[in-house]
């Protein structure tokens, strides 16, 4: 019974994932790639790794989607004329096929290759699991990921959160899009009133999570992406307009979370070793750098989204 | 007792999910479709939170499966009606019996 | 052939799959779609090989999650610069 | 814990893959994309089974928020990304 669900669970994915890219119009693609999505997530539900159900859930439905449908929207002139047509199909010459022919035949032995390496590889010799049990008292959470997230690597976490940071200010260099606008569709009464019901229900539930992170699977990741969520949804029922470059009180925002995180770093640097938190406080330390983290993630994604994603500005 | 209701329920679920996915490979037109859709959302996924909310342990756990069902019902109204007030938008017309099954 | 073990191998499918399609599609849009889909096949050989005998293992959930949160990050800025290609060449 | 939760997952899934088939041969967008709001809706009810079958409490809150979330993918087609994809024939 479980092999046969994970075997058409991976079958759906496969074929979902090959549908999405070797589809000949790019409205099917789009959305052939959020169905894909929505299956990843089952798979990591299946392969009990509920954290990451969750922030495949919260980020492939809440951003992912709307990111690139917007992205889709203003490739398309309103006007309705045909999406920009660039066939999948292999070009009709011969020298083209010969050239797909080759890159498929290598990118088939790449994967037969890796899959032989599955087979081979031996047994780990350090099993990680149990030396994350091991340490688990000491690392001020009762959660296996988020002990792992925030304390043991918290290094990693800290420079993930600067490469978000990067990505943003990525964002900001590149000003407002030359694109065409996105038509943006009649107000709809209705949707507001999703929206005003929905929207306190995600900021309750981001703070559900944050908390929740704690013992059980959820955190600050799940969280801010729910806010950012939660924006995408008021700037879809036009209750929140796109954001221009960001002002002081949003670039606090954004740096905030990532410059707790430091701030708690170098205090901590001060004892002589990297983010090894005292075993006492650990677990309030954490709490505050994941509510930091919280609302900074939350307003990096959203930003990701919101920023000049307005009509055309007059550059 | 308990167990066979929840199972009784589990299984309707189900079936309103298979209506659901059957109306949207053979209705003819986006708006019958969108009729479908609903029965999936609202009677298959009400209909399984029913069921599993019988089995839950404790009662906050029972509730916070209730509070999914409104959710979803909320949700897919409002895409429901964005969708086809899009599509009236676009000129689709609903479709007729006699024409031609797309 | 455990769980884990299956879902790696559809991993090592999906990354092959996705760096096919980089090279072949021709349309930015699609390439970004790749560049995701290439991703999820990593993030899932990196979970799928780690549990491949049973068991839940935290390390690499946590690299993973990250991981999908950079994606998101980087598919936004790509879609950004998609914005900005001249029209005649997406 | 009814026994039933693991095969009515399995029957789920099956419902997925046929909604896949009209995803992708979907003649007009919108099928596509109620195709996609379908996968949403079972998903969650997908979710809900698991977590019951074994999957444990905390997959109940991925159905919690994937049930939130639902509703953003669709406005974000109906309203960014929908244009009459080509001339004639009731394409949308």
């Amino acid at each position: 019974m479980n092999l046969l669900l994970d075997g058409l669970l991976v079958l759906a994915l496969l074929w979902s994932a090959w549908r999405a890219l070797a589809s000949p119009d790019l409205a099917r693609a789009v959305v052939l790639f959020i169905v894909f999505g929505l299956l990843m997530a089952l798979a990591w539900a299946r392969l009990n790794a509920p954290d990451i159900a969750l922030a495949e859930a919260a980020i492939g439905a809440g951003l992912t989607g709307a990111l690139l449908l917007d992205a889709l929207g203003r490739l398309q002139p309103g006007t309705g004329a045909p999406a920009p047509e660039s066939p999948a199909q292999p070009p009709a010459n011969r020298a083209g096929r010969r050239w797909t022919g080759s890159v498929a035949l290598v990118a088939g032995l790449l994967a037969a290759a890796l899959a032989y390496a599955l087979f081979q590889l031996p047994a780990p010799t350090v099993r990680l699991p149990e030396q994350v049990a091991a340490n688990m008292a000491a690392s001020g959470v009762d959660h296996p990921v988020t002990a792992v997230l925030l304390n043991f690597r918290g290094y990693d976490t800290l420079l993930e959160v600067a490469v978000l940071l990067i990505a943003l200010i990525g964002l900001l260099t590149l000003g407002p899009a030359a694109g065409r606008p996105a038509a943006p569709g009649p107000a709809n009464p209705l949707l507001k009133a999703l929206a005003r019901l929905l929207v306190p229900l995600m900021i309750l539930s981001a703070g559900y999570l944050l908390w929740a992170g704690a013992h059980r699977p959820g955190g600050a990741f799940q969280a801010g992406a729910l806010l950012a969520a939660a924006a995408v949804l008021l700037h879809l029922a036009q209750l929140l307009p796109a954001w221009a470059s960001p002002g002081r009180l949003l670039r606090l925002g954004l740096a905030g979370g990532f410059l707790i995180f430091l701030g708690v770093a170098a205090a901590l640097l001060a004892e002589g070793a990297l983010l090894t938190y005292p075993p006492a406080q650990a677990g309030g330390l954490i709490l505050l750098i994941e509510a930091g983290l919280t609302v900074s993630l939350g307003l990096i994604l959203a930003g990701l989204f919101l920023l000049f994603a307005g009509a055309e500005e007059r550059p | 007792m308990l167990e066979a209701l929840s199972a009784l329920l589990l299984l309707a679920g189900a079936g309103f999910y298979l209506a659901g996915t059957v109306g949207l490979l053979r209705f003819p037109d986006v708006y019958a479709r969108l009729h479908a859709l609903t029965k999936a959302d609202n009677l298959g996924l009400g209909l399984t939170v029913l069921g599993l909310a019988l089995q839950a342990d404790s009662l906050a756990a029972a509730l916070k499966l209730l509070l999914i069902w409104p959710l979803a019902l909320a949700a897919s109204a409002t895409v429901s009606h964005a969708i086809a007030r899009r599509a009236a938008g676009l000129g689709l017309k609903p479709w007729r019996p006699e024409e031609k099954r797309p | 052939m455990s769980a884990g073990l299956l879902y790696a191998l559809a991993g090592v499918l999906l990354f092959a799959l996705g760096l096919g399609g980089i090279v072949l599609l021709r349309h930015a849009l699609r390439r970004i779609l790749a560049f995701n889909v290439m991703g999820s096949g990593a993030f899932l050989v990196l979970v799928g090989l780690a549990q491949r005998d049973g068991g839940a293992d935290p390390v690499p959930q946590a690299m993973v999650l990250t991981g999908i949160v950079v994606a998101v990050a980087a598919t936004a800025l790509a879609l950004a610069l998609l914005r900005r290609l001249p029209e005649d060449r997406p | 814990m009814t026994g039933l939760e693991a095969p009515l997952a399995l029957f789920l899934l099956v419902n997925l893959l046929a909604a896949l088939v009209r995803a992708a041969r979907g003649p007009t967008a919108a099928d596509r994309m109620l195709a996609a709001l379908l996968f949403g809706s079972t998903g969650v009810g997908m979710l809900l089974l698991l977590a019951y079958a074994g999957g444990g409490a905390p997959l109940v809150d991925a159905a919690l928020v994937l049930a939130l979330l639902a509703a953003i993918a669709g406005v974000a087609f109906a309203q960014r990304a929908w244009h009459r994809d080509r001339e004639g024939g009731d394409d949308a």
